[in-house]
């Protein structure tokens, strides 16, 4: 990232980006035409269905995979070394086996040279709102599914990247450890104005969170509208009765379902 | 649930000393013996071809001083040969796992050099360094280096790939991928591999020591053997096995305890 | 002699022998070959086969146990092993004097076992050949204690001229003295018997008695075939190193060259027939080993070889 | 994406003929030759002790047709012996793994034939089995089907927990687990010990021919050893060490063609 | 199952089922305490805050575990031989990744001896209902997070037992999908007479497809309360906006988020 934003210019643009899988049972087209501005600090969900490559547009974010069309900038400029420079929350947890709970979360901490030391102490602060006091020596194999996917989201902010994208985070959660956990994001991103990026299947999450929902439609994956949360901040899921909600949420959904 | 418990059983097996799991074992093994002793008899096998087992049990005892004093001399240079093969293996392992040109340089003379027949390079290695202990530990070296290296290099390219990728985008180096990642993986095989290699560098010891010596296991039977002292050759080959057997099971138990994660993961229900 | 036991194993007309030979192939054994060539063997209706086995000493095991029918082996090798009840019997001496000497460097000057105290030497690990060799120190008038004894396992050549020893014990003056000559060195020999050590047949024909006893036929016919051979070989040296060479392609043709030479006079010294053997020097053999402590005292010399099949 | 990339193609070492890489191992191997050549002549390193690559060279022109023969012999050696200790150590690995009993029962013997020197035992393998190929067969089956067992059965334990647990909620069998699970599990491991073995092989065919033959490239060293002729035991070994490497290599290329699933799943990206 | 199943007794009754983790960590009570009644046919959900101890209960269900206290009866005698008679889809997908898509779908099968190619075919079929039609031949790693979800309901509905048991089977799959594979479970559990024990985080889904949600409180988990849901079938997304469904939903949500 670093100096190559300018104020007005998103700090992420993706120019009709694209991507084929190559295999030798046959060819999948993942995505195709996906544009995209990110304003910094700017929270954005992205919903679709199943398969329709939201995973594939995260790697390709994170500079893990090479799109096959398509260009992504910052500030207006070509933005080659994202990899390691974009916090990322893939999917599954893939937590170490052979690390404890809050070694796996200071992961990050550690490959940036902070001493283990200080990182385990930031870290072991962290865990009560993670809900994950009294578990901090406890390896993956003995975690539920949740709090697995509890340490993972741990060690992806840790990190401390500017832009940080996140696959299902909360998947796993029950609403009540879910709705803590938004809160706590949302802590986070307000306080140290982070771009959030957030995939997720539950589009009231989507509203609840996000300034902006991209909705993509299926196979290969595009974009098929944009839908902007003008609800005032803070919201909490106690407004997902409200009016206003019901109407935007009927209408993501509705837009989900649409067949173009 | 009571299969379960098999295989929650099987899975500990050498630590385990469960003792319904030997019985069998141990009944098969003594029923073996006798036989074995039973056949000698029977079909008049001779002494010198092939000695029946209380006899070769009976040289145990009677050689006892001289098998002791020779064993130790082996167990040395064994133990020693085999620390310095772990520390080169691994160290080998890891330059051909992170660069793609010393793999293509190294592994070839690695390969190569487990087809060199030791008994013909024998006086290229005493003319070189002498009659001590050290050509003995250079052939331990070359016999149990080599399975050490082979599994240690599949094991660090066998890391999975989609933490690695995890890792990537924390922003990890090459080389940090290789330590936090790929090292931990590869240490299930790594263990492959020293129970292959502790076990080659006994018989790596007594080819060592018929290179030129003056004690040892191996020399011990080079002695016996012209003087028909068949027992005696038996006997070492008996002490021979014992102490492979005794390193494997000492390369497993190190494994239990270096291990847990692992061990605990696999073992758990 | 009775023959009819080599009706009774023909099979199909002929009789299949295996004859396991000491060491790799040389001009010891070129009248084997010179009898194969010239089809003595098949005269007789013996089809020969020749095979190395890992070690010297397998050749008694393998004879004595009816693998191998006849076998190359040494003297003291066959007192050694019917000490330890391998029924094997010498039937033929192949080479009437000790082959095994010491050997120095011409130019290290030395010239008798004395010369070599304080020095380093060299052996195979064989307790017979360190005997001897203490034997010849003694006679000489040195103490063994004062000879550093090295194993150099089966590298005597290499050690000898990598100066990693100042002499070797055990090795053939009609062979690694050749060899290591053909390096550009110049070698002196010690032989044993100028040296105290009780003359002996380096080189022995052997047979297991359950074959001596039950086929005397086949021996000797064997045998006659054998002596045949050798003494075409004495008598034409070079012809047999290209037999030798013939069969076995990875010979040093040179190096047999010069050492049939000095090998072939050996095979019939002082007009005895190849293959005599008498009583006295296995006598004296056994004896020194018993004095020495390398024998048993039960085993005795009359019982390890025969003459009868010599004439 | 750059270290993307390098991973991705590092991933695909033997098997990638990227001349690119090949390159610096090449040079090097040849600056080594070309010092060694150096070397010999500079400090007039006697012909017998160590002979100068090039008059290694010569010596295999010159006797290539003695070479050929003798290879021919040894070839077929490793590759039945290999064969037959493939089989072999699977089906015993394979039994091992499924049985406690076996294992603790086999284990010590599997690991007591690899302390045994083989020359040794010679004249018993002689006696039982002859002078012909078995015998040399079976020593390279002795030496190689160990890392195979080895490596199989740590493969074959190395099945993920979740994954057996869940077929057992399928009604999986022990036998099926074994099968549908295990089995796949263990060959990564399997072909790790293959490449070892194939490489012991070579060794293995080597000392088989001490053990009492008249061809092959084994018997051939032993002979030329106390002949001096030592550019021919190096000639050998070069052709051995070629034999070594190119056999290595080919397990890689049929562990390729035999595992797509396991390196696609690995070198995607 | 088979004939120790009497008319009126519970299919299934867990008796004051406890459960503690040993570890070299120290140990932890997972469950304590926790008694069901499952009848024949029932369609039972499981919600709870994420840890306290749903999976362990299903694991000791499927009888992959041994309960620490307490016993597991049908038609009221005890039941030994589960393992391998309860369907179960575990939280993780733990497809094989050596094997294709439909080869996954047809293990159960393939191990009850059934041909691979009647398997195979009985496979294919559903294929399209799972949104998996065009990928029968890839390899699971060719497959998104959802899809891959999939592919191990259909393996486990393909084992074709009477008491199934599944782990969060839907957590990663967008709402459409979601309520496409409802129906489609639905229609299974209807027509095929099955028992279904589900275990999830969406409270709505609990509520339109069970007949009861049992209510788990955590550290260590225990039956907090048995809610009945007697909406008249079927029911549908469509249903969720009215009042009773409302009603019965922020009850349930009362539950979770209550502390005793
Ligand atoms: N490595 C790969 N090789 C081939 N095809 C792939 C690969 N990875 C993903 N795909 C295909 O690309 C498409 C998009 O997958 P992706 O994982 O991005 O979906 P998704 O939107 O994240 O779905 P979900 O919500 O289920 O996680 C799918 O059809 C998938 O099969
Ligand atoms: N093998 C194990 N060893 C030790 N503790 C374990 C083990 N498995 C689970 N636990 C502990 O038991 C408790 C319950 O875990 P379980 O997986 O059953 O929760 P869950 O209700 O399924 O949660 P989630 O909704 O997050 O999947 C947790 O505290 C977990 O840490
Ligand atoms: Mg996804
Ligand atoms: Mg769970």
């Amino acid at each position: 990232m670093t100096n190559t934003i300018r104020n007005n210019l998103p700090v992420l643009t993706l120019n009709r980006i694209g991507k084929v899988w190559q295999s030798r049972e046959g060819q999948v087209e993942a995505l195709t035409d996906v544009s995209m501005d990110i304003q910094e600090g700017e929270f954005v969900s992205i919903v679709g269905p199943s398969g329709c490559g939201k995973s594939t547009l995260l790697n390709i974010l994170a500079g893990l995979d090479a799109p096959s069309k398509g260009t992504i900038l910052s500030g207006g400029t070509p933005w080659r070394d994202r990899l390691g420079h974009i916090g990322y929350m893939p999917q599954k947890d893939l937590l170490l086996p052979w690390r404890s709970v809050l070694d796996n979360a200071i992961l990050a901490e550690e490959i940036s040279g902070v001493s283990k030391e200080s990182a385990r102490n930031e870290a072991l602060k962290m865990m009560g709102e993670f809900g994950l006091s009294g578990f901090e020596h406890n390896y993956p194999y003995q975690l539920s599914g949740g709090m697995k996917q509890r340490v993972a989201l741990l060690r992806t902010v840790l990190a401390d990247n500017e832009l940080i994208l996140l696959d299902e985070p909360f998947a796993a959660l029950d609403a009540l450890t879910r709705s803590n956990m938004h809160e706590w994001l949302l802590g986070l991103w307000e306080s140290w104005h982070k771009t959030l990026i957030l995939v997720t299947h539950d589009v009231e999450e989507a509203l609840i969170l996000s300034d902006r929902v991209y909705v993509l439609g299926g196979r290969p994956g595009f974009v098929k509208s944009v839908v902007s949360v003008d609800m005032s901040r803070p919201r909490s899921l106690a407004m997902a009765d409200q009016a206003d909600f019901l109407r935007l949420k009927k209408h993501v959904i509705n837009l989900l379902k649409s067949t173009s | 649930m009571d299969m379960n418990e098999e295989i929650k059983i099987e899975r500990r097996w050498f630590a385990s000393f469960d003792f319904k799991y030997w019985i069998i074992p141990i009944c098969l093994t003594s029923t073996l013996l006798v036989l074995w002793e039973l056949l000698v008899w029977l079909f008049d096998v001779k002494q010198w071809l092939l000695p029946a087992p209380s006899s070769i049990l009976q040289e145990i005892f009677e050689s006892r001083q001289l098998l002791f004093n020779h064993s130790v001399t082996t167990i040395s240079e064994i133990i020693i040969g085999f620390l310095l093969s772990l520390v080169i293996g691994v160290c080998l392992a890891g330059a051909i796992a992170y660069s793609n040109v010393v793999e293509r340089f190294a592994y070839p003379f690695v390969i190569a050099s487990q087809t060199i027949p030791v008994i013909v390079i024998a006086p290229l290695l005493l003319i070189w360094i002498g009659y001590g202990m050290i050509p003995k530990i250079i052939v331990v070296i070359l016999i149990s280096f080599f399975p050490i290296v082979v599994n240690t290099v599949d094991g660090l390219k066998s890391a999975d790939n989609d933490t690695m990728r995890m890792l990537k985008t924390l922003g990890a180096s090459r080389w940090q991928i290789f330590v936090k990642l790929q090292v931990p993986y590869s240490i299930p095989f790594l263990f492959s591999g020293m129970r292959v290699a502790i076990t080659l560098s006994v018989i790596g010891a007594v080819i060592g020591e018929w290179v030129g010596s003056s004690s040892g296991l191996g020399y011990l039977m080079m002695r016996s053997a012209p003087q028909f002292l068949t027992e005696r050759v038996f006997a070492s080959i008996v002490i021979l096995s014992g102490i492979g057997i005794f390193l494997f099971a000492l390369v497993v138990v190190i494994e239990r305890l270096y291990m847990p994660w692992y061990e605990m993961e696999k073992r758990q229900n | 002699q009775d023959v009819s036991d080599i009706e009774d194993s023909k099979e199909k007309g002929v009789i299949n022998i295996n004859l396991a030979l000491d060491w790799y192939p040389n001009s010891n054994h070129s009248g084997f070959y010179m009898a194969k060539e010239n089809g003595h063997y098949t005269e007789s209706d013996l089809s020969v086969d020749i095979f190395t086995p890992a070690n010297p000493e397998d050749v008694l095991k393998t004879v004595g146990a009816g693998k191998d029918d006849f076998g190359v082996s040494y003297q003291a090798e066959v007192l050694l092993a019917r000490a330890q009840g391998i029924p094997v019997k010498s039937i033929a001496a192949m080479v009437q004097h000790p082959l095994n000497s010491i050997m120095v460097l011409k130019d290290s000057g030395i010239s008798r076992p004395s010369d070599l105290a304080g020095k380093k030497v060299g052996v195979t690990g064989i307790p017979f050949e360190e005997a001897l060799f203490s034997a010849m120190l003694e006679y000489d008038g040195t103490k063994p204690e004062n000879v550093t004894i090295v194993n150099v396992g089966f590298d005597l050549g290499p050690a000898l001229l990598g100066g990693k020893v100042d002499a070797i014990v055990g090795a053939y003056w009609t062979h690694e003295s050749i060899a290591m000559e053909s390096q550009g060195y110049e070698i002196s020999v010690l032989r044993m018997e100028d040296w105290g050590v009780p003359d002996f047949y380096e080189l022995v024909l052997v047979a297991s008695e359950e074959t001596l006893q039950s086929k005397p036929g086949l021996v000797k016919t064997f045998l006659t075939a054998t002596q045949k051979g050798f003494s075409e070989a004495a008598n034409d040296p070079l012809k047999a190193v290209d037999v030798l060479v013939g069969f076995n392609p990875e010979i040093d043709r040179d190096l047999e060259i010069k050492g049939i030479d000095l090998l072939a006079p050996l095979w019939s010294e002082d007009d005895v027939v190849f293959g005599t053997q008498n009583s006295d020097r296995w006598k004296q053999l056994s004896d020194w080993m018993k004095e020495k402590g390398l024998l048993e005292d039960h085993v005795d010399h009359q019982e390890a070889f025969t003459s009868e099949f010599i004439e």
